[in-house]
């Protein structure tokens, strides 16, 4: 166990970026986002959510995968290269790093994707516990433990310190980069955190969230059910849902003429958009209610089917922070539970 | 001194908010107007004198201080040019050059008459403050 | 800088109407009255064809500034077409100006049929106020700009 | 707000109307949802208070496919975005039963928690019934008072007033909240040179994330299909690839709803980034208002909008300031 | 498959000398599409020409690019080159070396260069085109004029001697309009009357004129060529058939108290009523709102006075739908209302009349037999003056902004007429300008001035004041001699402005023409098609355009008629194919398109829309591809693209940008 002074941050920033990429949330325009560090960056640890999550460090919101072009009539491909250096990804909270155990499960399982691969190899993650959780908050249903969250690196705000401890080998050297500034620290204070955190945990409003009506094979009773009828209304069918979530994994292949050349490139896709899977036929969920039950079957009861149980929402509540119409992941699994309760 | 003779004819322009240019010569106002017969300029002539720039004619014309302000040129007059309105105007800069306050707030109440027009209670004003 | 103003040649997209600016380019070029080879006309049937969403475009792909021509107001082939033409770059390159792409880089210019001179002279100008504006680089994919 | 509920009731028992578009309760008391209610039994969930921002015309389109008449509550401002859809034949006003709602200014949670709030779990003081003054917020960490004020979305600082462009019937009262000039902060922006312009929007701009929120809210945004999904001009976009887009995106969405925007500021309360987006729309009414006479969108179905209309001396481009 | 050729034309040196035409050839070789590309020394020679026709059969191209000198000279060439060679003539692009590139640049490598990017922007474009075909339409050869008055008539009569059918739709009982009721005219002062009513009887008369008079226009659809109109006839009460046009009836109705509307107003006329002797036809009809029978059910004395047995109190509206290849609008004018001239005392006295009130005055067949009097008292005026510009010329909010331009020369004539009548009376002319443009009209006001002793005076009126002995004392000013003048007239003749009638307005709205701010039509261009409004197959005959005086406006009438001919002569329209198409599956029915059209093209329709199997029913837009003239407005104002112009697509545009920024 290490610690830090807090008004010594910015050393260990500089030094941390000083040989190799640091994201960490950076607020801007009034808003907190990961981003690439620099001197003059306003870093932002107090903000318990950034706006986006964490998974654009392995997963960008868009990101060419190679470049055609063309010399006389002849065509030439080449291919984006892959991450071939080390980065940090900085302040990561218990929900994000969840999430990103989620898309391993996507990009790589086999086929593996390499341009995800390559840029997980690379990420080194420092994680930062919760000692403020939100209202929004329900990590812990989904198996989340925001008192400790398993980074490379879990670190801890107490008092005037943060707190640093290594968990992976990554995470050693890491931790020996930045020696200098380290000094060493005992547990104690870090348990006294880690039950204050709990402390909250049980407060919070989302405590007692159950998933007790999803488990097991729950396709046909769920897909069926009248209630998405009422569920999707107030559904403006925007992706803000799937933007800000941490394991929203679904993309678009697009091409771009830049003149030069084309660049085939991909970005983030949402399900809940009309045009999402259009294809010549038109399009397999043709209605918002159709796209709205996609989303949240695919994430409670598709996603565990083929992997093992594991749910691919980590109660980050970003969703329930910003959907514009107020409608969330939670309020669907509490309609649910209702339900089954009323039977 | 042709700067300052200029920045007198937009200042009237300014004061009066009309546009001389718009006149189209047809004497409306001067087949209007009361005091006709005791003015040196008349009142279609004013607006010429703005145009020409030469409110330094104007300023020192018994017209000025002749008009009655009655407005008939103003009401009538087709091309919204208001030759009463340049009248005013140019008393006003006469006043201002003069410096000094006029009027004091506590007798306009007094002096104010429902059904008598606000503008031609300050041109009133204005005139006999001479 | 290893571009010098003198050495950097603008991109320059003109939209012409077809009745009067587009002519106005023809009789500029049968008076073989010269203008920089970085003007490149786009003939559209009237003014009111050209959409935010060319100018836009223009930009994104890297033109330098862009430049809009239409019959003079009254003069319209088809009445009334430069006139909402005339409503809506008033508008969108006012925007432009607002959101900081340099006022330079846009413009709209009323040119007849007759005025192979004005033409000629306008994209002088044009290109002359683009040119020392330099690239740009405040509007554009940047993929495109390499 | 009981007189509401009764009222809401009765019309839908009487068969007046066959649902009520109104405001269902959240599991929050701040996050209520815009809600459909087919019976009188349904409005038992219903709610309206300070956190009911939804501009509900824009539900009001899908609405007017539904079989016989719909309910719908009506701020002020929302019925201004009614009469434009009405317009533009987007609405149809007899399948509507507008009931015109008062209004007290609408809450934001944003700026709730920009006063340094955290982990809220119940604000009090939104009522419509009560006076909106104070909010007392409840949180994870202890008891906090705002002042309702101060907690505004930005929109109800610059109300268009307290009169409904169109209704059925009146409900509640309003009040005033405008302080602020709406175009403070248009002319704040151009009054900076060119370079601070561009350095402020692109700092706003590159949070963008494309998720379409600004557009879908919009009740002037109702195409069918939208520019930026569709093949028309080759200009088909999704998420952020490239810095230029969101620009392009922006201006080209603002010219779009130019002379049609009522500038009734979903836009910018439903960015999850909080991009003032409002200030792309409001410079065009600005400039409208300026250049081609005032003129507000939603006011005056009879009114040709000032991008579909001419006069022979309009101002020249190149004239403007 | 594309198979895109290009052909660089070297237009002799003209292009050549500046542009490597070599270099041009190679380049546009490596565009995608392109399969043929070579270069010639005139393309647009008849061999050139055959080079590229069989470059299209042999290589069996879908598109070419010809890069040569502007489209405005050869598009037409060339398309029809490749028509002939079996290709679509709109899958012609053309690049312009010439004029835009080799004639402005002296540097070759400059020039080359930017031929290359103006070819590959028409390859580009040229890509995208797709095949259209010029649609076609029917003329059905029937004209319909609205309006009756001395433009409506010559139109008719100009349409008919050519051979073709005309309906003119007249809303007053009888037509002769305006110019009937004028006593002379200028500057000849003949009467007017004996020059117009030959010409309405040769309207009558004419087998191919058909009048509908106390009817009017209720309804227009179709578009140029196709046209159909409803046409409201008023209940007469009088069978036109059987009426015998003897008078008797006008003489024994009782009910004489309604103003007549031909006198303007001076005199009264029966509940029935013809408007004016010479009136065609002939045939009296009833005022409803006159007439005792048809109000309390008691009278019927026309009838039983009618020996031909003609009144039929029973007749009731009748519509008549009929088809029109081309409408004439030729509704003409009205004398403005004077209320905002209370200085001028219209009101207030009978004497102070308009110029229009003294025709009739002046006319023989007027309410005082021609006689010059005052209508106060009907003493001899010994005074009179007359002031012009009352109304016209003025500030927006005060009155017309216009010059009325007849004034000047009807003031003229009616101040020489009384001169020369009664020399005893002084004639006095408040004028601001005389404007007489025109031939002989100023040696015509010379005259009044020179030779009558008409007494003009440059100066307008302020104020008149009608005095307690019953004479009005006009305050005026004369400018020259820089004095205000006092006069006492006994009389006060006003030239009030005159505007366009005001159903032309509810008309314009029927056919989509469109209107300018002060109501009156506007043409499609002001120089060039000063008889044709913007919307297609609609002309514009007479003051309904503008102010005219009677030649101008037959003049007019005149050119709208040979406009018309020249349409139903054709067999067949071929409209324009690069019009503007709406996407029906995504088109939101908004409106915005149908808002900018200047043609009235666009409309909408509830349509069942198949969107990839789910049919709903939509309003979506309609272009009418007859009255589309392919602008562009409607597709800047579309904001979801959904408008698009073939010819000039949204694409095709963009793919050209793309490829001069690439």
């Amino acid at each position: 166990m290490k610690k830090i002074k807090r008004e010594n941050l910015k050393q260990l920033f500089d030094l941390i970026s000083s040989g190799q990429r640091l994201y960490i949330p950076i607020k801007k325009a009034g808003q907190t986002n990961y981003g690439i560090y620099a001197a003059d960056s306003r870093v932002d640890l107090d903000t318990l959510k950034t706006v986006k999550s964490s998974k654009e460090a392995f997963f960008p919101q868009s990101e060419t995968l190679y470049t055609v072009t063309k010399e006389n009539r002849k065509i030439k491909i080449t291919q984006q290269e892959l991450e071939g250096e080390d980065f940090v990804l900085f302040g990561v909270r218990g929900c994000d790093i969840k999430g990103a155990q989620v898309l391993d499960r996507v990009f790589l399982s086999s086929p593996v994707d390499s341009f995800y691969e390559a840029r997980r190899n690379h990420g080194i993650i420092v994680a930062l516990a919760c000692s403020e959780p939100e209202e929004s908050c329900f990590c812990t249903t989904f198996g989340v433990d925001p008192t400790e969250p398993e980074g490379d690196v879990t670190t801890w705000f107490k008092g005037e310190y943060l707190y640093w401890k290594a968990n992976t080998e990554k995470g050693e050297r890491l931790t020996a980069l930045c020696s200098e500034l380290l000094t060493d620290a005992d547990e104690a204070a870090v348990e006294e955190e880690k039950e204050s955190i709990k402390a909250i945990l049980s407060r919070l409003p989302y405590a007692d969230l159950s998933l007790e009506s999803w488990h097991g094979d729950a396709t046909n009773e769920k897909f069926g059910s009248e209630l998405w009828k009422e569920l999707y209304k107030p559904c403006l069918a925007c992706g803000t849902c799937t933007f800000v979530c941490p394991t929203c994994q679904c993309y678009d292949l697009k091409d771009y003429d830049t003149g030069s050349g084309v660049q085939r490139y991909r970005c983030w896709d949402s399900c809940m958009y009309s045009d999402f899977t259009m294809m010549a036929h038109g399009n397999n969920r043709t209605s918002q209610m159709q796209r709205f039950r996609q989303r949240f079957m695919h994430k409670l009861v598709y996603f565990p089917a083929n992997n093992d149980g594991m749910y691919s929402c980590v109660g980050c509540g970003r969703c329930v922070d910003k959907c514009p119409a107020s409608t969330n992941i939670v309020k669907v699994i509490k309609a649910f539970s209702k339900e089954v309760n009323s039977k | 001194m042709e700067a300052s003779k200029k920045s007198r004819s937009e200042m009237v322009k300014e004061i009066s908010g009309t546009n001389p240019l718009k006149c189209m010569k047809c004497g409306k106002c001067s087949a209007s107007c009361p005091s006709y017969e005791k003015m040196d300029i008349k009142p279609h002539q004013f607006v010429s004198y703005v145009i020409n720039e030469d409110v330094e004619s104007l300023a020192k014309c018994d017209s000025l201080w002749v008009c009655l302000s009655c407005f008939a040129c103003v009401e009538r007059c087709p091309r919204d040019v208001k030759p009463g309105k340049i009248v005013d105007a140019a008393r006003q800069i006469v006043i201002r050059e003069k410096g000094g306050s006029y009027l004091v707030p506590d007798e306009i109440p007094e002096l104010i008459d429902e059904d008598m027009p606000q503008q031609l209670l300050v041109s009133a004003f204005r005139k006999f403050r001479r | 800088m290893s571009l010098t103003n003198e050495e950097f040649r603008p991109k320059i997209v003109a939209f012409c109407c077809n009745w009067c600016s587009y002519a106005g380019a023809d009789l500029a070029g049968s008076s073989r009255l010269s203008y920089p080879a970085d003007v490149k006309i786009i003939r559209v049937p009237c003014s009111c064809r050209v959409n935010p969403m060319f100018i836009l475009r223009a930009f994104e792909k890297g033109a330098d500034g862009v430049i809009i021509c239409g019959c003079h107001p009254g003069d319209c082939h088809y009445s009334t077409g430069n006139y909402y033409a005339r409503r809506r770059m008033t508008l969108l390159f006012s925007m432009l100006d607002y959101v900081g792409i340099e006022r330079g880089r846009t413009r709209v210019e009323w040119v007849s049929a007759a005025e192979g001179v004005k033409f000629s002279q306008t994209m002088n100008e044009f290109v002359e106020t683009v040119r020392s504006l330099g690239k740009n680089v405040r509007l554009g994919d940047l993929r495109c700009k390499n | 707000m009981q007189e509401l509920i009764s009222r809401l009731k009765e019309l839908l028992e009487s068969g007046s109307v066959q649902r009520v578009l109104g405001w269902k309760k959240g599991d929050f008391t701040f996050n209520p949802e815009p809600a459909y209610f087919n019976s009188a039994e349904e409005l038992s969930e219903f709610v309206y208070d300070g956190f009911c921002g939804a501009n509900l015309s824009k539900y009001m389109i899908k609405a007017s496919n539904l079989e016989g008449v719909t309910a719908v509550l009506l701020k002020p401002c929302d019925t201004y975005s009614f009469n434009q859809l009405i317009k533009e034949h987007r609405v149809i006003r007899e399948k509507a039963y507008i009931i015109g709602i008062g209004c007290k200014g609408k809450l934001s949670l944003d700026a709730i928690k920009a006063q340094g709030v955290k982990g809220i779990t119940d604000i009090k003081g939104a009522e419509i019934d009560g006076d909106c003054n104070e909010l007392k917020v409840e949180t994870l960490y202890g008891e906090k008072t705002v002042s309702y004020k101060d907690s505004m979305l930005e929109r109800c600082h610059v109300c268009k007033g307290k009169e409904h462009m169109i209704y059925d019937e009146l409900m509640l009262e309003s009040a005033d909240t405008l302080d602020a000039d709406r175009f403070t902060d248009v002319e704040i922006i151009e009054n900076l040179t060119s370079e601070d312009k561009f350095t402020y929007f692109q700092r706003e701009l590159s949070k963008c994330i494309r998720c379409n929120a600004c557009r879908n809210v919009c009740p002037a945004c109702s195409c069918r299909k939208c520019v930026f999904d569709s093949t028309k001009f080759d200009s088909e976009q999704k998420a952020n690839v490239d810095p230029f887009h969101e620009s392009m995106f922006h201006i080209i969405r603002a010219f779009h709803v130019a002379g049609r925007c009522t500038d009734c500021g979903e836009c910018s309360r439903v960015c999850p980034q909080g991009i003032p987006l409002h200030l792309f729309n409001r410079k065009f009414i600005k400039d409208i208002n300026e250049y081609y006479g005032v003129f507000q969108a939603g006011e005056d179905i009879g009114q040709t909008s000032p991008l579909t209309d001419y006069t022979l001396d309009d101002m020249e481009a190149e004239e403007r300031r | 498959m594309h198979g895109i050729g290009v052909f660089v034309c070297h237009c002799g040196s003209n292009i050549a000398a500046t542009v490597d035409v070599k270099k041009v050839v190679e380049m546009a070789k490596l565009e995608p599409g392109v399969v043929h590309a070579e270069d010639y020394q005139y393309m647009c020679s008849e061999a050139g020409q055959e080079k590229i026709a069989q470059a299209i059969k042999e290589k069996n191209l879908s598109g070419i690019v010809v890069c040569s000198c502007s489209p405005r000279m050869h598009e037409a060439t060339f398309r029809k080159c490749a028509e002939k060679a079996g290709l679509n003539p709109y899958m012609v692009e053309i690049a312009n070396l010439r004029e835009q590139c080799s004639w402005i640049h002296k540097d070759i490598e400059e020039g080359t260069e930017k031929a290359v990017i103006l070819t590959r922007a028409a390859i580009a474009k040229v890509n995208l085109n797709t095949s259209l075909e010029a649609g076609e339409s029917g003329v059905i050869k029937r004209a319909l004029v609205i309006g009756g008055g001395i433009a409506g008539i010559q139109t008719a009569l100009d349409i008919a001697d050519a051979g073709y059918e005309v309906d003119i739709v007249e809303k007053t009982p009888s037509i002769g309009g305006k110019m009937a009721q004028l006593d002379k005219t200028f500057p000849t002062l003949d009467c007017s009357a004996c020059i117009l009513t030959p010409k309405m009887v040769d309207a009558a008369a004419h087998e191919k004129i058909n009048l509908y008079t106390y009817s009017e226009v209720e309804k227009v659809s179709g578009f140029v060529g196709d046209f159909t109109v409803e046409i409201r006839k008023k209940a007469r009460y009088v069978n036109m058939d059987k009426c015998t046009g003897c008078g008797v009836c006008m003489e024994k109705c009782p009910s004489k108290k309604a103003k007549s509307e031909f006198n303007s107003g001076l005199s009264n006329r029966p509940a029935i009523y013809t408007p004016f002797a010479q009136a065609i036809p002939n045939v009296p009809v009833i005022d409803p709102t006159q007439c005792i029978k048809l109000k309390t059910g008691k009278c019927g004395v026309c009838e039983k006075f009618c020996q031909a047995g003609a009144i039929d109190y029973k007749q009731k509206d009748e519509v008549i739908t009929q088809k029109y290849g081309a409408i004439v609008v030729a509704t003409g004018f009205e004398v403005i209302k004077l209320d905002n001239y209370d200085e001028y005392a219209y009101s207030q006295s009978k004497d102070v009349i308009t110029s229009l009130e003294l025709e009739r005055i002046m006319n023989a067949a007027g309410p005082t037999k021609g006689h010059l009097e005052r209508l106060s008292d009907g003493k001899p005026p010994k005074n009179i003056v007359f002031i012009q510009c009352v109304g016209s010329r003025c500030a927006e909010n005060k009155g017309k902004s216009y010059c009325s331009k007849i004034c000047c020369m009807y003031t003229a004539k009616h101040a020489m007429l009384i001169r020369d009548k009664y020399p005893d009376v002084n004639v006095t002319v408040f004028y601001i300008d005389v404007r007489t443009p025109g031939k002989n009209f100023d040696e015509f006001y010379r005259r009044a001035v020179e030779e009558y002793g008409v007494n003009y005076v440059k100066g307008q009126v302020g104020k008149v004041a009608p005095q307690a002995d019953g004479s009005l004392l006009v305050h005026g000013v004369d400018l020259i001699d820089g004095k205000q003048l006092k006069i006492s007239a006994d009389m006060v003749v006003l030239a009030a402005a005159i505007e366009p009638n005001p159903t032309v307005r509810n008309i314009a709205t029927m056919l989509t023409a469109s209107i300018d701010t002060n109501n009156f039509l506007t043409e499609a261009h002001p120089k060039l098609r000063p008889v044709e409004s913007p919307t297609a197959g609609v002309f514009l005959s007479g003051v309904c355009q503008g102010p005219k005086d009677i030649p101008e406006t037959v003049s007019q009438a005149g050119a709208a008629a040979i406009k018309v001919v020249g349409l139903l002569a054709k067999d067949k329209l071929m409209t324009n194919p690069c019009t503007a198409k709406a996407d029906e599956l995504l088109c939101n029915g908004c409106s915005a398109c149908a808002n900018v059209c200047p043609y009235g093209a666009i409309s909408y329709e509830d349509k069942l829309i198949n969107d990839h199997g789910i049919r709903k029913t939509h309003r979506v837009a309609v272009v009418n591809s007859a009255l589309c003239q392919g602008c562009g407005a409607c597709t800047v104002a579309c904001p979801s693209g959904v408008m698009d112009l073939q010819g000039f697509s949204n694409r095709q545009i963009i793919a050209e940008v793309d490829a001069i920024c690439r």
